[in-house]
């Protein structure tokens, strides 16, 4: 076995109110891949911060090849040789990608930046990842997939010793996924250490060497990945023995409920954005959306919700001819939409777990009827015990909350509200297995009392084991309609894959 | 290929179009306005301005803002003036000056910070602090007398046009500062750090860049430029008040914001700031060319027109988005 | 160009100007300047560009004049000063001033004082706003007069802004300092500050025009009420009406020829015994 | 008498400072206690006291009266900045609620209850202009109040026509300088305007809406609401409470000056407002803390009239309070303090 290029001892970090790191060890070996693993708020994001300094550690030591180090700030500990890709995308929105990707260390000539040079370099760079895109367009524009990307791009580019991925994977498809891996397989061959979070049981398999597992902040232990079977290191994980996860209860296999369809829109679309198409989605049912980056699945989303207006196409709501023209509008008819960027588009980051989870229903009671304070305690409680939320208590700043609770409080949002339909984009990103299996059951179980779900996701598996069926989009057409039988992982590769081919959509 | 962002750039152009629509208006309206020494005032007239907005567009593009400009400009001139009153050399009272005002920002930033403290409060205290200390140095206005100023300032370094009309130095300080900061904001890695400050404090944090230096060394460089303003207005008038330029921060707030900088920061263009300020200059112009308006409809117009001016922005911006 | 509309006095003075250069049928080019030097330059400089016959402007501090001014002499246009003088190394750059002497008129106010409490008595003292010439001059005025009356002494002295809201928040603080107990005499550096005072002495239950003597400097018509009703002592005049002295100043000037350096404005005194009958006749 | 009103006052100053602990009013009103405890040792004849005529009369009065304009606006500006914007054009309302106000008395000889009404009438116009602006056309708020503060003053002294306008109506000039239980009546419209707002916040729902947009606009509109709407609002009401503080100003000189009235004021109202605990940022409101930052603010300038500091250089010290009142609000600097007491003790 190797010496560890990176080695923590005994880390403790203590926030306001929670000791989130408490006396964990850790380390990061050349040539090899170590997963950290545990669920959402172990820890596994403030451990990473905390190697990298962007978070001062109350205890312990750090050392990198044998030398100690303390880095003050995150540019101390690229200068160490540690690179970083942190959880949620950290990158700048205005500027441009190849900017984002040459920040902080552009190539100078006679003391100017070397635009030309910064620009091929970010091209290289996005290249090893087999990626082509524009880099003089501004971050900002980019799918938040694309982003990730770009994010990681950044760590690539430069020369470090320890490379350190946080939930890299999180908004990838399984293309871009795989590229990520054959980049890590082979800085791993070149002898570097990388440290990779995920959620995702068969990314962890199928790339690590090494697993560490984190529980409430402290260290379950470091495993060796081929000696710890999946089941094991999910009870590890949880801290119970636990069933094989998630419990794939098909949702395909039940019928679609008789009836007029709860939404139904027909030649719906918008110029630039969407091509016109149909839709309808019943009560007690999960329509998926399939498809690939920038597919248009988000515009769809933001369509159907409001949030953007359609140009042509009708909308039937409950049999009724609707016109929904702002997300206000589509509360009034108890819809729900969860967006897929969370950060900049459903926290309100400095007010409480309470006040997120209650404002929704707080809009649909409207300004004068206000949520008294005993129900809004009352609710919150419910959702903190019935999804697990982690958080110091409900009054905790939900921007001091890990990313999977995050997501899981703005999911409590709009189950608050009771709602119709609910639209998900992205839903299950950063969300930890046991959390992934409950949220999976929930929605069963909403789906069992006559809740509509549009749901989106990057992961066809997770798809297709919650829809009963499937709208295949590319480039933003709609390419196929799958239901039934044909609610296969095979077929709906197939169908975002096929060239033209597709058969034509029926709805 | 070439470096472009044409969705930001789309206000700075806006912009551009209402100015010289503006000017063609009032050269249609009025005689003599189209010309050039209307044009060279135009320059001249509002140079102090223009370098402090400068200054300005810098600490805004940082996610920051900057309240000090107008006590920190009236503060160096009556520096200057009182140095010079007393037998200082006026370059050396000049550099004086400019290093007095880098430092005053400087420590503005150094308290923003250290101690995460609001900059718009730590800049309004800068902002009274500064016009205290200048009624400190002399609480009324003084004459600047020097051969320096006279002579060297205002005849050898102006540009003579003719025999009757040439482009004053300020005119050219202020050029010269837009396109040093604009290659300062474009090709520094500095200047980056900057607009990766405003537009995302924490994640510029997280990637690794000096958060804390490009900071201290904005609000540093916004009092110099502050300063440099105030010396430029000493050439404008050969003289210092500690009681001018009251309001002054928020004409270049103004001219920096219609010059399409964005206020929460990260996004803008330092020669949008000159455009900024010349459309501001344009309507004190017009006023003046119709020359009779009294105290109140002065007020009302120049409200109008900002009001107008900001509108066609905004409706020139949207139509260019869409199409 | 006009200094702005700060104060009644500011307005009637413009309008005097402008009553008159309609009477006259000359063009006027006017310019307000919203109390900024900087204002005025461009409005003077944009004058020049315009090419006027004459230009006619109340500088809104002294000094700073000297770059504008010998662009103007460049241009060949002569200037008329009023109201303000300038501070400028060569008198040759304006051709004549009319106007108040704000030191003369701090010094009426000092003297009248002298006169009325014979010499003794204890002052509180309410300045224009800081750094503008009628409160520096006023002040320099009354203070030379109070140099020949040791038993005369400012005891307390703030800036209330030329304004009435000011001037009454700094009487109120004044009466309850320690020192304002023993006020006997207020100079106020104009009548709204004066105005003011006198509602805070009266809040504070002081009989102000008796308990407390009163001077102050402008005219205006409200001191007038205000005198007539024995609140305010003394208002020493300064007259803003000076529309046609200065166009006839302007038409010399322009047609070349020869007028005095220094033309001053006829203006008075006026105290509780005059105040009544001169009220009606009031203009502003 | 003197010693035992001092002892009951500094005994409630102390209650008040107990109840506030642990939340983020504290710190503004502990930089409130040491300025009035610096005035109590340096500043002769401050803390006097007496019953004239038959109310309270002293400089601790005077100072709850004069800062009760800088009270209204700074609750107004909470409102707008905790939605992440700005007012800058409060001032210049004032001066427009003061000059409808008083020429609807002379000259149109409308009763004061009219005069009243159309001031206050006036004033929501001119929010609502404001909130047109920053809502509807969605201009950045500094700019588009900037609009107002310029025209602002200019509307007002054409209804002047740039006279002083003096008045003797006595309801008028009882709300800016009538007696009530013995105290200002200004106080009593404070604390009316107070209560309503926190009324109006925190039992509907609007306290939180505007929190929410403050934090995030984007955010906001997704979860469906309806932020333009409140943004607006708020503008609104931002000018209904400048109109209150400028029929105040005119109230209390019997006379509306259009160019003078609240002049500057929109400054101290924000340092209040800010003072108070408040982000420009948007976020996080805190109404009594605008009002103890409006006091603070208040007392400093009286402070220095009483201490007869030059008006030219009393903008030093003005500074300087400013500087140490959001110090003592950084936790950054008082983790510095309190590790720089106690290394033994840790
Ligand atoms: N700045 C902070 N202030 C207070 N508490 C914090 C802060 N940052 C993190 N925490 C807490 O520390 C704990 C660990 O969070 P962390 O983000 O490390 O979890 P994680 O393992 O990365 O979870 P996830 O998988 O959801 O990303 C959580 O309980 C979180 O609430
Ligand atoms: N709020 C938004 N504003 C501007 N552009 C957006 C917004 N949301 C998405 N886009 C852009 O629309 C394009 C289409 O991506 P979209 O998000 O619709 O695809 P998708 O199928 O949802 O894929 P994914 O979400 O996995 O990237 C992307 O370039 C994305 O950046
Ligand atoms: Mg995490
Ligand atoms: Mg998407």
């Amino acid at each position: 076995m190797s010496l560890p290029v990176l080695e923590a001892r005994g880390i403790t970090k203590r926030f306001a109110g929670v000791t989130a790191l408490d006396g964990v060890d850790f380390n990061a070996r050349a040539g090899e891949v170590h997963a950290l693993m545990g669920e959402n708020g172990a820890g596994k994001s403030t451990l990473i911060k905390v190697l990298t300094g962007a978070y001062a550690r109350d205890e312990g030591t750090v050392r990198v090849g044998g030398e100690p180090i303390a880095p003050r700030c995150t540019g101390d500990a690229e200068a160490a040789g540690i690179a970083t890709v942190y959880q949620e995308v950290n990158l700048i929105p205005d500027l441009s990608v190849a900017e984002n990707i040459g920040l902080g260390r552009q190539p100078l000539r006679w003391g100017c930046i070397h635009w030309r040079a910064v620009r091929d370099r970010a091209r290289r760079a996005l290249a090893r990842l087999g990626l082509t895109l524009d880099v003089d367009q501004p971050l900002s524009t980019c799918s938040i997939a694309v982003q990730q990307l770009v994010a990681v791009a950044r760590a690539l580019d430069v020369s470090a010793r320890v490379l350190i991925l946080d939930e890299p994977t999180s908004s990838l498809d399984e293309r871009e996924v795989g590229e990520l891996f054959a980049v890590i397989r082979r800085l791993r061959a070149d002898g570097m250490a990388i440290v990779l979070v995920t959620h995702f049981l068969d990314q962890v398999y199928a790339i690590s060497d090494r697993i560490t597992v984190l529980r409430n902040g402290r260290l379950v232990g470091e495993f060796a990945a081929a000696d710890l079977p999946r089941l094991e290191l999910v009870s590890h994980m949880l801290g119970r023995p636990c069933d094989e996860l998630p419990a794939a209860g098909r949702a395909a296999a039940s019928l679609p409920p008789p009836g007029a369809p709860l939404l139904a829109v027909r030649d719906f679309g918008r110029k630039n954005v969407l091509r016109p198409l149909d839709l309808h989605v019943h009560a007690g049912e999960v329509l998926g959306l399939a498809g690939l980056l920038g597919s248009g699945r988000t515009e769809l989303a933001r369509l159907l919700f409001g949030i953007d207006r359609p140009d042509c196409g009708e909308m039937k709501v409950a049999g009724h001819l609707t016109k929904i023209r702002s997300p206000g509008a589509s509360l009034r008819l108890r819809f729900g939409f969860t967006p897929e960027d969370r950060k900049t588009q459903a926290l309100l980051p400095n007010l409480s777990v309470r006040e997120n989870l209650i404002v929704a229903l707080q809009v649909r009671r409207g300004l004068w009827r206000r949520v008294p304070r005993a129900e809004q305690d009352q609710l919150t409680a419910r959702f903190i015990q019935a999804l697990g939320i982690k958080a110091s208590g409900p009054e905790q700043a939900i921007k001091h909350l890990s990313g999977g609770n995050q997501q899981k409080v703005l999911l409590a949002r709009w189950l608050a509200t009771e709602p119709r339909l609910l639209i998900l984009d992205e839903p299950t990103r950063g969300i930890d297995v046991g959390a992934q299996a409950d949220l999976e059951r929930l929605l069963a179980e909403l789906r069992a009392q006559g809740l509509a779900l549009i749901f989106i996701s990057s992961e066809i598996s997770e798809l297709v084991r919650n829809s009963q069926r499937i709208i295949v989009l590319r480039d933003h057409a709609k390419v196929a309609e799958l239901a039934g039988g044909e609610v296969e992982e095979s077929t709906v590769m197939r169908a975002i894959a096929d060239e033209g081919g597709a058969p034509p959509p029926h709805g | 290929m070439k470096a472009r962002l044409p969705q930001q750039q789309i206000p700075v152009a806006a912009s551009l179009a209402v100015l010289l629509l503006l000017y063609g208006g009032g050269c249609a309206l009025f005689p003599h306005f189209g010309s050039l020494r209307v044009l060279i005032n135009l320059f001249g007239d509002n140079a102090f301005l223009g370098i402090a907005a400068v200054g300005t567009t810098f600490v805004i593009l940082s996610g920051g803002i900057d309240l000090s400009v107008g006590s920190v400009v009236a503060f160096t001139g009556i520096l200057v003036a009182r140095l010079v009153a007393q037998g200082v050399a006026p370059p050396a009272a000049l550099a004086i000056a400019l290093l007095l005002g880098a430092l005053f920002g400087g420590l503005m930033g150094l308290l923003i910070q250290a101690f995460d403290l609001p900059p718009f409060l730590v800049t309004l205290g800068g902002m009274f602090l500064a016009r205290g200390l200048g009624f400190m140095v002399h609480a009324e206005s003084i004459a600047i007398t020097h051969p320096f100023y006279d002579g060297f300032i205002a005849q050898t370094l102006a540009i003579r046009v003719s025999s009757r009309l040439s482009i004053p130095f300020t005119a050219v300080c202020l050029v010269a500062v837009v396109a040093g900061a604009t290659a300062l904001a474009r090709w520094t890695p500095f200047g980056r750090n900057v607009y990766a400050l405003g537009s995302n404090e924490a994640s510029a944090r997280l990637m690794g860049l000096p958060v804390a230096r490009t900071k201290v060394g904005v609000y540093a460089l916004a009092g110099f430029l502050s300063a440099l303003g105030g010396c430029v207005a000493t050439f404008y008038m050969q003289s210092g008040n500690p009681a001018s330029f009251v309001g002054l921060e928020l004409d270049a707030i103004a001219a920096a914001v219609i010059g399409g900088t964005i206020l929460r920061g990260g996004v803008g263009f330092i020669p949008g700031t000159l455009v900024g300020v010349l459309i501001l200059g344009l309507i004190q112009t017009l006023i003046t060319f119709q020359g009779d308006l009294n105290t109140w409809w002065t007020r009302i117009i120049i409200g109008a027109l900002l009001f107008l001016f900001i509108l066609l922005q905004e409706m020139i911006s949207r139509f260019a988005r869409r199409s | 160009s006009q200094v702005g509309a700060e104060s009644g006095w500011r307005t009637a003075n413009t309008s005097s100007i402008k009553a008159e250069a309609a009477k006259r049928q000359v063009t006027l080019r006017f310019s307000d300047a919203q109390q900024k030097q900087e204002n005025q330059i461009k409005a003077l400089r944009s004058f020049v560009a315009q090419g006027v016959d004459v230009i006619a402007f109340s500088p809104v501090v002294e000094t700073g004049w000297e770059p504008v001014l010998r662009e103007i002499k460049q241009a060949g246009i002569p200037v008329v000063l009023t109201d303000r003088a300038v501070a400028v190394s060569d008198p040759g750059l304006f051709a004549t001033f009319i106007g108040s002497d704000f030191v003369e008129e701090g010094r009426r106010a000092g003297r009248w004082l002298a006169q009325k409490t014979g010499g003794k008595a204890v002052i509180a003292e309410l300045v224009g706003t800081p750094g503008s010439a009628p409160a520096i001059d006023r002040k320099k005025g009354f203070e030379e007069i109070l140099g020949a009356h040791p038993e005369m002494k400012i005891v307390l002295s703030q800036s209330g802004d030329f304004t009435r809201a000011k001037g009454k928040e700094v009487m109120e603080a004044f009466l309850k300092s320690p020192q304002g107990r023993q006020v006997t005499a207020l100079f106020a550096h104009n009548d709204d500050m004066a105005l003011g005072a006198i509602q805070a002495i009266e809040e504070a239950g002081l009989k102000p025009g008796q308990d407390i003597i009163i001077v102050s400097i402008d005219g205006v018509r409200d001191a007038f009420v205000a005198m007539a009703a024995g609140k305010l002592n003394c208002s020493v005049e300064c007259n803003p009406l000076i529309g046609p002295q200065l166009f006839d100043l302007a038409a010399a000037v322009a047609a070349g020829q020869p007028v005095p350096h220094r033309v001053p404005v006829a203006e008075g005194v006026y105290d509780q015994s005059q105040a009544a009958a001169a009220l009606p006749n009031r203009q502003y | 008498m003197g010693s035992w009103i001092h002892l009951v006052f500094w005994l409630l100053f102390a209650a008040g400072l107990w109840a506030a602990r642990g939340r983020t009013v504290f710190w503004p009103l502990l930089a409130l206690g040491l300025l009035l405890l610096f005035n109590e040792l340096f500043t002769p004849g401050f803390f006097a006291l007496e019953v004239r005529g038959g109310h309270l009369y002293g400089t601790r009065i005077d100072i709850l009266n004069e800062g009760a304009k800088i009270m209204l606006l700074g609750l107004g500006l909470t409102l707008v900045i905790a939605t992440g914007g700005v007012d800058l054009s409060v001032g210049a309302t004032m001066a427009i609620a003061g000059a409808v106000a008083a020429q609807a008395l002379v000259a149109a000889h409308l009763s004061p209850g009219l005069a009243i009404l159309a001031a206050l009438v006036a004033a929501a116009l001119a929010g609502a202009w404001n909130g047109l602006l920053v809502a509807v056309l969605r201009i950045p708020p500094i700019v588009a109040t900037l609009i107002l503060m310029v025209a602002g003053r200019g509307i007002a002294q054409l209804i002047t026509g740039g006279q002083i306008i003096t008045f003797a109506d006595p309801v008028l000039g009882y709300l800016g300088n009538g007696w009530f239980l013995g105290l200002p009546f200004t106080l009593t419209v404070v604390l009316l305007a107070f209560g309503l707002t926190a009324l109006l916040t925190r039992r509907t729902a609007l306290g939180l809406f505007i929190e929410a947009i403050g934090e995030s606009e984007t955010a906001s509109r997704y979860t469906g609401l309806p932020a333009r709407t409140v943004k607006f609002f708020v503008y609104v009401f931002s000018g209904v409470c400048a109109g209150v503080a400028g029929l105040i100003a005119a109230g209390n000189i019997h006379s509306a000056d259009a160019n003078h009235a609240g002049l500057y004021l929109e400054l101290d109202a924000i340092i209040a407002a800010v003072v108070g605990g408040t982000s420009l940022a948007g976020g996080r409101f805190y109404l009594a803390g605008a009002l103890v930052g409006a006091l603070l603010m208040q007392t400093l300038t009286t402070t220095l009239y009483a201490l007869n500091v030059s008006a030219d250089v009393a903008t030093v010290p003005k500074a300087l309070v400013i500087l140490a009142a959001c110090l003592l609000q950084s936790p950054q600097f008082r983790a510095r303090l309190t590790r720089r007491k106690s290394p033994g003790a840790a």
